[in-house]
């Protein structure tokens, strides 16, 4: 082959390979290869590590969380609609923290799956609505009546 | 209209300063972005007349589009 | 097509054709500006949860919005200019970074007023108000690239690879900013799809982004004007088009 | 007819390997830049070491991130000054290629030895052992990427003369990415998870570098050499 | 922007004008360089003999309009040596000029005499003394196989025996067929020298 094509040639596969390595790469990470938290669904399913630190994040169950009395501890479930995770965090919560919220907790899943919190973080959501709508809205949430929330004893 | 009155507006159930500030400061950068490049061309345009005026006087109004010697 | 861009490329023709549109444009854009902001301000409902306070959304938004736009517009201007070497795109780029720059900053102080009553902060690492940080830093690197070089072709050469650089980087930015944002805070956990807005709400923010955008081609065309008149200043067109 | 493109890359990479080695203080200097630094976190943060554990990764990530960019100013700067850049520029090799070179011998100076030095900072910053592993890989990997970030800024600034902080001004935000990837791994490590999704984000972040920036860093040489 | 160069000619230069950042610098430059001719520009300081001889080699293209042409085989040497101080003789000339020709040591070494430098092959070109630098620089001269030389300033820091080994080798590489341009301020003189004066055609 003619020296010069042969070089571009080599340049050309260089390209290719280079680029589809980092196609593969990223296609690789997306595939669920970065954990930001485990939904509960995959808590209950047994998928998250136990006695590691893990992130466990959700909604707040509506009527779920339980104040103590003589300390800070706080127990409340989180659940993606497909399973619920019992958590307990002792310290002061985010202002942000109310039932229906969503929540991403940290800390450690014990073997009877509940779920020690070190840190619980609080975050409205992006809705945008008038008072009146969400009103109408609070009876039908999926947090409320759909699901079969498991009350923490 | 949402608000009952003027004062309601301004007060806007204690959250008036915060809106209000963030649309000052806006209508602020807004009129200097506006402000800046007008100024500008006005004094190039004016720098450009006076230049021309200039050298009409110095030709004695014989000047010629477009055939002017490269600045010295 | 191609000779509507090949016109637009010459000074005569695009300073001829900027002074008409600017004489639209901008009653056009301060209308829209004035009546976006009433409807949003005084009509729009306020927010079941954050109250009145979510009207910033009406030039938070749209300033955002357009500002992450101008970078792009900014970088296909540099394209042209340095794949066709049309001295016109250099002026549309060097006209681009600051507006954008003063889009960018609107964005960061409206976020800014805006956490201080939803977050009680008046700065929050928020993933969205990062990354905005990080376009303003973008576009001052290319303002600053601009002044440093003494040649000014070279300098807008130089501006249009940086450009073009941040534009391939801007994408990976806000996602990794994203994630980064989601190791520490929670983003905002979605079950029901979209975030929503209603639609009482939506109109106002729609007419909204629309009249920034008109504002940024409004103050575009006024800098490249102001551009061309300086650089320009020799050439016979624009003495006789001055008269 | 041109000669071989191999020997050409290796012949560059030679030429900037065996220059380096005989003026060693210049890999050296960075690394004891780098110890410096790590050793004011302790004084400012205090020596607790559950706290210094916690900020481990951002701050060996941060540190390293600031020592590419002061190596990457002078990148580029000596082959402009005496002229090897303008013989590169006319070569009949394409000069996105020497530019390449230039990178990854510098990367192979600066970048894999910090990674190989990392293991002390991390040792000094309490970092667990679990995390030493990707610490390792995700500064090989970073170090490239950002080498590549700053010949981009190091060619668009190498031929002004306040370039150096203009070059940093140019390049930390687009190094952005790297920063947060390189963290998160070591985080995630540090923490007992599984790290590999975000080292394929900095291993797809410098394949991508590896075929767009010595582009942009020679279409920025050209520019440079007008002046 | 390169049209057809005519047939054997190694440069020609048509209406070429130059402007650096506003500034014009040249204009209306026509010159036409055949086989086997030695040129020299000169012009006062500030000219543009360096930015001329740039544009040619195509390191400068901003500003620069008309039409060049020139033969692909080509050596540039500008102001700045492209020598590495940390390199011994034969490692900076390995890779030489325009990056032609990786080159036998026998060849360097040849070269390396040829400029009086036998015995400094593998000395480290930052412990020689300038005069004995530029020299390293010059025995590029007798690498190179590019048909045209273009040389801003090759004159300029070597004493007399040196000015008459390169005033010999640029005679060499005409006679063998190859052309050379090249700036100088001071009248030289050798055999078959054309000038071209760059201040009848300033701006």
């Amino acid at each position: 082959m003619h020296p010069k094509r042969k070089q571009r040639l080599t340049l050309a596969l260089l390209v290719v390979v280079l680029s589809s390595a980092a196609v593969g790469l990223v296609s690789y990470a997306l595939r669920g290869n970065i954990n930001l938290f485990y939904p509960p669904a995959d808590v209950v399913a047994g998928k998250a590590p136990i006695d590691r630190a893990i992130r466990v994040g959700g909604m707040v169950v509506e009527g779920s969380v339980q104040r103590s009395e003589h300390d800070l501890t706080t127990r409340f479930a989180v659940t993606d609609y497909d399973g619920v995770v019992e958590v307990s965090y002792t310290g002061i919560l985010p202002d942000l923290f109310a039932e229906g919220e969503g929540v991403v907790a940290s800390g450690v899943l014990a073997a009877d799956g509940s779920f020690r919190a070190t840190e619980v973080l609080a975050k409205h959501d992006e809705n945008y609505m008038p008072p009146e709508v969400a009103e109408a809205l609070q009876g039908k949430a999926p947090g409320t009546a759909g699901y079969p929330g498991k009350d923490s004893g | 209209m949402y608000f009952e009155s003027a004062a309601a507006v301004w007060h806007m159930e204690g959250h008036g300063p915060y809106v209000w500030a963030a649309y000052g400061i806006t209508a602020l950068v807004i009129i200097l972005m506006l402000v800046m490049p007008l100024l500008r061309s006005r004094q190039m345009s004016r720098a450009i007349h006076t230049e021309e005026r200039r050298r009409d006087l110095a030709q004695g109004r014989t000047s010629e589009e477009g055939q002017h010697a490269p600045e010295a | 097509m191609w000779t509507f861009v090949h016109k637009m490329g010459s000074p005569p023709w695009f300073y001829r054709f900027a002074t008409i549109v600017i004489r639209w444009l901008l009653p056009t854009v301060l209308l829209a500006l004035l009546a976006g902001s009433v409807w949003g301000l005084l009509y729009a409902p306020p927010d079941f949860r954050q109250g009145n306070s979510y009207r910033i959304i009406y030039i938070h938004v749209p300033a955002a919005v357009v500002a992450l736009a101008g970078y792009y517009v900014m970088a296909i201007a540099g394209l042209v200019s340095l794949v066709w070497k049309i001295k016109m795109a250099d002026t549309a780029m060097r006209a681009v970074a600051p507006v954008g720059a003063a889009l960018t900053f609107v964005a960061l102080v409206t976020g800014a007023i805006w956490g201080k009553p939803t977050w009680g902060a008046w700065w929050v690492w928020d993933a969205r108000i990062t990354s905005m940080l990080i376009l303003f830093f973008l576009y001052l690197g290319v303002m600053a690239l601009f002044e440093a070089y003494d040649d000014k072709a070279a300098a807008a050469k130089a501006c249009a690879v940086l450009s073009l650089v941040g534009t391939v980087n801007i994408p990976i930015i806000y996602k990794s900013v994203d994630w980064w944002y989601s190791l520490h805070q929670p983003a905002s956990i979605k079950f029901t799809g979209e975030s929503a807005i209603d639609a009482s709400m939506l109109y106002p923010l729609l007419l909204m982004i629309g009249a920034f955008y008109g504002l940024f081609a409004l103050l575009v065309l006024l800098n490249m004007k102001a551009e061309l008149l300086g650089t320009h200043r020799q050439s016979a067109w624009l003495r006789s088009e001055l008269r | 007819m041109p000669p071989e493109l191999g020997l050409f890359l290796r012949f560059q990479v030679q030429r900037h390997l065996s220059a380096a080695l005989r003026r060693p203080g210049d890999i050296f200097n960075p690394l004891v830049f780098f110890l410096m630094v790590v050793t004011l976190f302790p004084l400012g943060l205090g020596p607790d070491p559950e706290v210094l554990a916690d900020f481990a990764p951002g701050i060996v990530w941060v540190v390293a991130l600031l020592s590419s960019l002061t190596v990457s100013s002078r990148l580029f700067q000596a082959d402009y000054e005496d002229g090897t850049l303008e013989q590169l520029a006319l070569a009949p090799h394409p000069l996105a290629l020497a530019a390449m070179s230039e990178v990854l011998s510098h990367w192979l100076l600066s970048g894999v030895v910090l990674a190989l030095a990392s293991p002390v900072f991390a040792a000094m910053l309490n970092m667990p052992v679990q995390a030493i592993p990707t610490l390792m890989l995700s500064l090989v990997l970073g170090t490239l990427c950002l080498s590549l970030t700053g010949a981009i800024g190091a060619a668009l600034t190498v031929g002004l003369r306040r370039g150096g902080v203009l070059l940093s001004l140019l390049t930390i935000p687009l190094t952005v990415p790297v920063l947060i990837f390189g963290v998160g791994a070591v985080r995630e490590a540090a923490l007992g998870y599984d790290p590999s999704g975000w080292l394929a984000l900095l291993g797809a972040l410098a394949a991508g570098g590896l075929v767009l920036a010595p582009l942009a860093a020679a279409a920025g040489l050209r520019i440079s050499l007008e002046l | 922007m390169t049209p057809a160069l005519r047939q054997g000619s190694l440069l020609t230069l048509a209406d070429v004008s130059l402007e650096r950042g506003a500034r014009r610098l040249l204009q209306g430059v026509t010159l036409e360089v055949g086989s086997a001719e030695l040129w020299q520009l000169v012009g006062s300081n500030g000219s543009g003999k360096t930015s001329l001889l740039r544009a040619i080699a195509g390191l400068a293209r901003l500003g620069v309009r008309g039409a060049i042409g020139r033969s692909d085989s080509f050596l540039y040497q500008g102001h700045l040596p492209g020598l590495k101080p940390l390199l011994t003789c034969r490692e900076n000339l390995r890779w030489h000029g325009s990056g032609r020709v990786y080159t036998e040591m026998q060849r360097i070494d040849e070269a390396l005499a040829a400029v009086g430098l036998a015995g400094y092959e593998d000395s480290v070109v930052m412990q020689l003394s300038a005069g004995q630098q530029r020299r390293v620089g010059l025995a590029r001269l007798w690498l190179s196989d590019a048909a045209l030389w273009l040389l801003d300033e090759p004159f300029t820091a070597i004493d007399l025996k040196g000015t008459a080994l390169l005033e010999s080798r640029l005679q060499a590489h005409c006679s063998a067929g190859g052309s050379v341009v090249f700036t100088s301020h001071q009248p030289t003189a050798m055999d078959g020298l054309q000038v071209l004066d760059l201040n009848q055609y300033a701006a």
